[in-house]
């Protein structure tokens, strides 16, 4: 099937309807939140229709046709990041996922391999979004451990000048995003899971801006621990997924407890089911699960390549329409070399906030503000930058009227 | 772009080119730091009083056009008024910013401040044109409170 | 409007379809789950289809809209419990809504008024969901408090006798059912919460099983924080409610961090938002609070009243069917006296499991086993029961066929 | 019910109403205790050895009849057999369970353990089939580790 974004377009309901007095709708805001194709809304609306019923609990019909979705889509997020069935835990989101982890790690005892104590470091970085910093704020506060992360460069790049003074054999976790949300900058994995591994730490990859866009295979990367939330791709909101190692899950200690991650049972205390039953307490959230299958099979029918490649040509178009654009400045890499398809930038004195209004009053929906990276925005010297971020039904033309759009912008504002 | 005009009017952009009060005094009798957690904007507002009067509203700020013009054009609308006028005209400001673009805002309580009132219709820039008018409530009550203790 | 349930059942489209070689759907597993009317189907389509975007943080269009559904939907949240809207937060479960204080709670510093020490105390009673334990167990466990129990007697009925020696004045929280999901037992929460509030512990009440059936209002009950599940409302899987009285949620420490539930960050803290969005870190579940708020809609419409009415009756018919069944034993209060539409029961030597089976190939969905409350099941002396549980949707019919099946079952299983 | 009758065959019955060596011993090499989580049931098993031989399987156990009987329909066939032909039964047993109803079972192994076939259809019932048989792995790990020590 050749790639055709005019043809993936048809299959999202959303751009059938237009904004502002008519205008047609250029979403240029993925990065916050995907549009769903039908086949995702459909798959939620099946289990609803015909299969609804709480998995796990039930011995009649509706419950093991419930639990065959639930645990089907287990299967299809696991073959889809080259995880096993067992390691793939679902939440309600990667906030969650991150939370999860942070919390887990809070209650092991002393003796567990996760048992953090003064004098444990934990590393991030400074473009973490907020979801992957500050539930590791707390648990440092929690613990005693230390808190310490890599700096970004004027280029939006990771300075690793320093790698070994900042993962050193005290590190015990290092949680760092894939891409990051608002520069576009994919990191260097390699050097620092070596690294990370060489002192035994664990390492954590925050996965919600490279899952949805390209080819992961989490084996392959050699990492402990990954995250990302369904509806940044294509998927229904309200469901994220958890993958840790078979080995890490095992001894990870649950965080949220409840129904149906349990063993054992008494008024004083209560032993765990093996994973990821153990880290899925309650009625779970089983027509997202579906639906975020389907988003998953409808991303493969596709081609992870064929998107990847797809939004890499968008982006260079952009890279190259913005060098011209002045007072246009890319706050990120400049070039298209181990970066994705978000682009954030400042426009001279135009405020970011006046910026994306006004391109909104055009119909073309894109963010404004810190992304939720406050610190990274601090450091870049920008109170705050307009954001487009691109994916598979982004089109050239999309492209070209952001540009009219932010050239009509510098003369509304004069 | 009609709608878009009527959330840009003129007076606005005007201020934000050239706003008044924004200058930071050494001497304020209450001084606030305020943010815009969705978005980043900050404001440092000062405040002096002569008993329940307002000698100076004076303040900097980061933001949007919305956020720095507002408080722009309330500097210059509280300064020389009472503490109790200022709350009159600051109810009637929010209430103008809560009403959904139902109101046109009553211009001999509000003067300029009435060419905000395009921004109700936009309920996520409605926390910028309040951002200088929260402050300033913060900082006339701390003021306030100064005097009196 | 007259209440007709058979009505009722065209809404929710599970009823067309059949069971095992064509029977009849007898669906009387609301307790662990409730059906979906289309119009909730619809709402969370209609989100996707029309507005998707990520709330509270773009300055476009759809941003605004999915904004207002969001917000929307906790307004009609806040209305049907008698709550005020900055009181209501959206999470993905019950489970995580007793989890969110329990948690939240262990984080509260010294000087907070819900930090726990040794000497502290946490009451519960026996019949607690596992959802409503065992995170009291493990916050007993993180601090030192100690955890104590109201006892059910043979009745199944809590055991008040000693409630000044339960409830005293070193009790800092008390968390409980408002229905059993097991015996349908409605405790007596007035003079619990009376005893509470004399030694000035908090009340949490667990209403999985009551907010879906009658009508609640939180200010008149005089509690502290309650908790619900969406998908036992009518409403969809992925999320559910948490509700604390304002000046407590602001004392309350935040559980989840990250994007949207902040003030302020930088590398080494972070402030937080006021409530509720101190407690909604990451992208929420809109198009669950889209699905609630059309769930609350459509319950109201109808009336809780009404339901709680005709759930009464199918109570009543069951109870005194049941009555004549030997060797059938209601595991719960035999009467209709402060008692719900779920009954327990046992059926001499025919395990709940295998009674279970044979009602599903009946068309029959009942649930079996220990219903998350273990030990309850224990205390009771039955390791196991069957349960029948009703709803707006369930018919004197449906109570027909449940006892025809109960009938079969023991000629079958001889 | 053709179905229904396919999962309660006579001899699971049968097994249900009078289940073979229910009656734990006090001499066991080992004894272990299992549950099923998800509905309760319990089986508490013990095995003797002598040297690879299994001399005796005994237990007891509250659950259904699907797990009753797997248990009682298990003892018997494993008690005299050797540890590794009782490890070709258990692995062609979880075959079947595992088959989705698309086995018959092999009866030459299996013997009346085939009559469990049908459960392999009501994934929820498996672990109820599996209940004893993990009981037995279990307990007969055990006990050659206590042996071999
Ligand atoms: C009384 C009670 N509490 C808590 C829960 C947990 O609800 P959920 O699984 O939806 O989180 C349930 C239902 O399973 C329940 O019946
Ligand atoms: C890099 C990154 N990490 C974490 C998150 C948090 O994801 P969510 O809000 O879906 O939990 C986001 C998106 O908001 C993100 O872009």
């Amino acid at each position: 099937m050749s790639f055709d974004p005019l043809v993936i377009r048809r299959d999202f309901p959303i751009f059938s309807r237009t904004i502002r007095d008519g205008k047609r709708l250029v979403y240029l805001d993925s990065g916050a939140t995907s549009q769903k194709p039908q086949q995702v809304i459909d798959a939620e609306v099946d289990f609803y229709r015909l299969h609804n019923a709480a998995v796990h609990r039930g011995a009649h019909q509706l419950a093991e046709e419930a639990t065959d979705i639930y645990e089907g889509a287990r299967d299809i997020v696991a073959e889809f990041i080259g995880a096993d069935r067992d390691e793939v835990v679902f939440t309600k989101s990667a906030t969650e996922s991150l939370n999860l982890i942070a919390y887990a790690m809070g209650n092991a005892p002393l003796g567990n391999r996760f048992h953090l104590s003064p004098g444990d470091g934990i590393v991030v970085t400074e473009m973490e979004h907020h979801a992957n910093l500050i539930p590791w704020q707390q648990l440092a506060a929690r613990t005693g451990a230390a808190l310490s992360w890599f700096e970004v460069n004027q280029d939006g790049r990771l300075d690793l000048s320093n790698i070994e003074s900042i993962i050193t054999e005290n590190t015990k976790v290092v949680s760092l995003t894939h891409q990051s949300n608002v520069l576009g900058t994919i990191n260097p994995l390699k050097e620092i899971i070596n690294r990370a591994h060489q002192v035994g730490a664990v390492v954590i990859l925050d996965a919600c801006q490279s899952v949805p866009h390209m080819k992961i295979d989490v084996k392959e990367l050699d990492i402990d621990f990954l995250v990302f939330s369904g509806h940044k791709a294509v998927g229904p909101t309200g469901i994220g997924v958890f993958w840790g190692r078979a080995e890490l899950l095992e001894a990870l200690p649950p965080f949220l407890t409840g129904g149906s991650m349990i063993e054992n049972v008494t008024m004083t205390g209560a032993t765990w089911a093996p994973a990821p039953r153990k880290f899925e307490a309650g009625v779970p959230n089983m027509a997202q699960a579906a639906g975020l299958a389907a988003a998953i099979h409808y991303l493969q029918e596709i081609g992870m390549d064929s998107i990847h490649a797809h939004e890499l040509k968008l982006t260079q178009y952009l890279l190259d329409k913005f060098a011209d654009l002045a007072p246009l400045k890319i706050v990120g890499p400049k070039t298209i070399e181990a970066r994705g398809g978000s682009i954030s930038f400042t426009f001279g004195d135009i405020h970011p906030h006046d910026l994306g209004q006004f391109l909104d009053s055009q119909g073309i929906a894109v963010r404004t503000g810190h992304h939720c990276a406050w610190p990274l925005n601090r450091k870049m010297g920008v109170p705050a930058t307009t954001r487009a971020s691109l994916y598979l039904y982004n089109t050239i033309e999309d492209c070209d009227a952001l540009v009219a759009g932010i050239l009509d912008a510098k003369k509304y504002f004069g | 772009m009609m709608q878009l005009d009527n959330l840009y009017q003129e007076v606005i952009l005007d201020h934000y080119k050239n706003p008044q009060n924004k200058k930071l005094e050494s001497d304020n009798d209450a001084q606030v730091h305020h943010i815009n957690p969705s978005c980043g904007d900050e404001v440092t507002l000062g405040v002096k009083l002569e008993g329940e009067k307002i000698l100076s509203v004076n303040w900097d700020g980061v933001g949007c056009s919305i956020s720095q013009s507002s408080t722009s054009i309330m500097s210059d609308l509280l300064i020389g008024k009472s503490l109790e006028e200022a709350a009159v005209i600051s109810e009637s400001f929010l209430q103008l910013m809560q009403s959904k673009g139902s109101q046109d805002g009553d211009e001999t309580v509000l003067e300029d401040a009435v060419a905000l009132a395009g921004v109700s219709k936009y309920p996520a820039r409605i926390k910028c044109a309040l951002l200088g008018w929260m402050a300033f409530k913060d900082a006339s009550v701390q003021a306030l409170s100064k005097k009196t203790n």
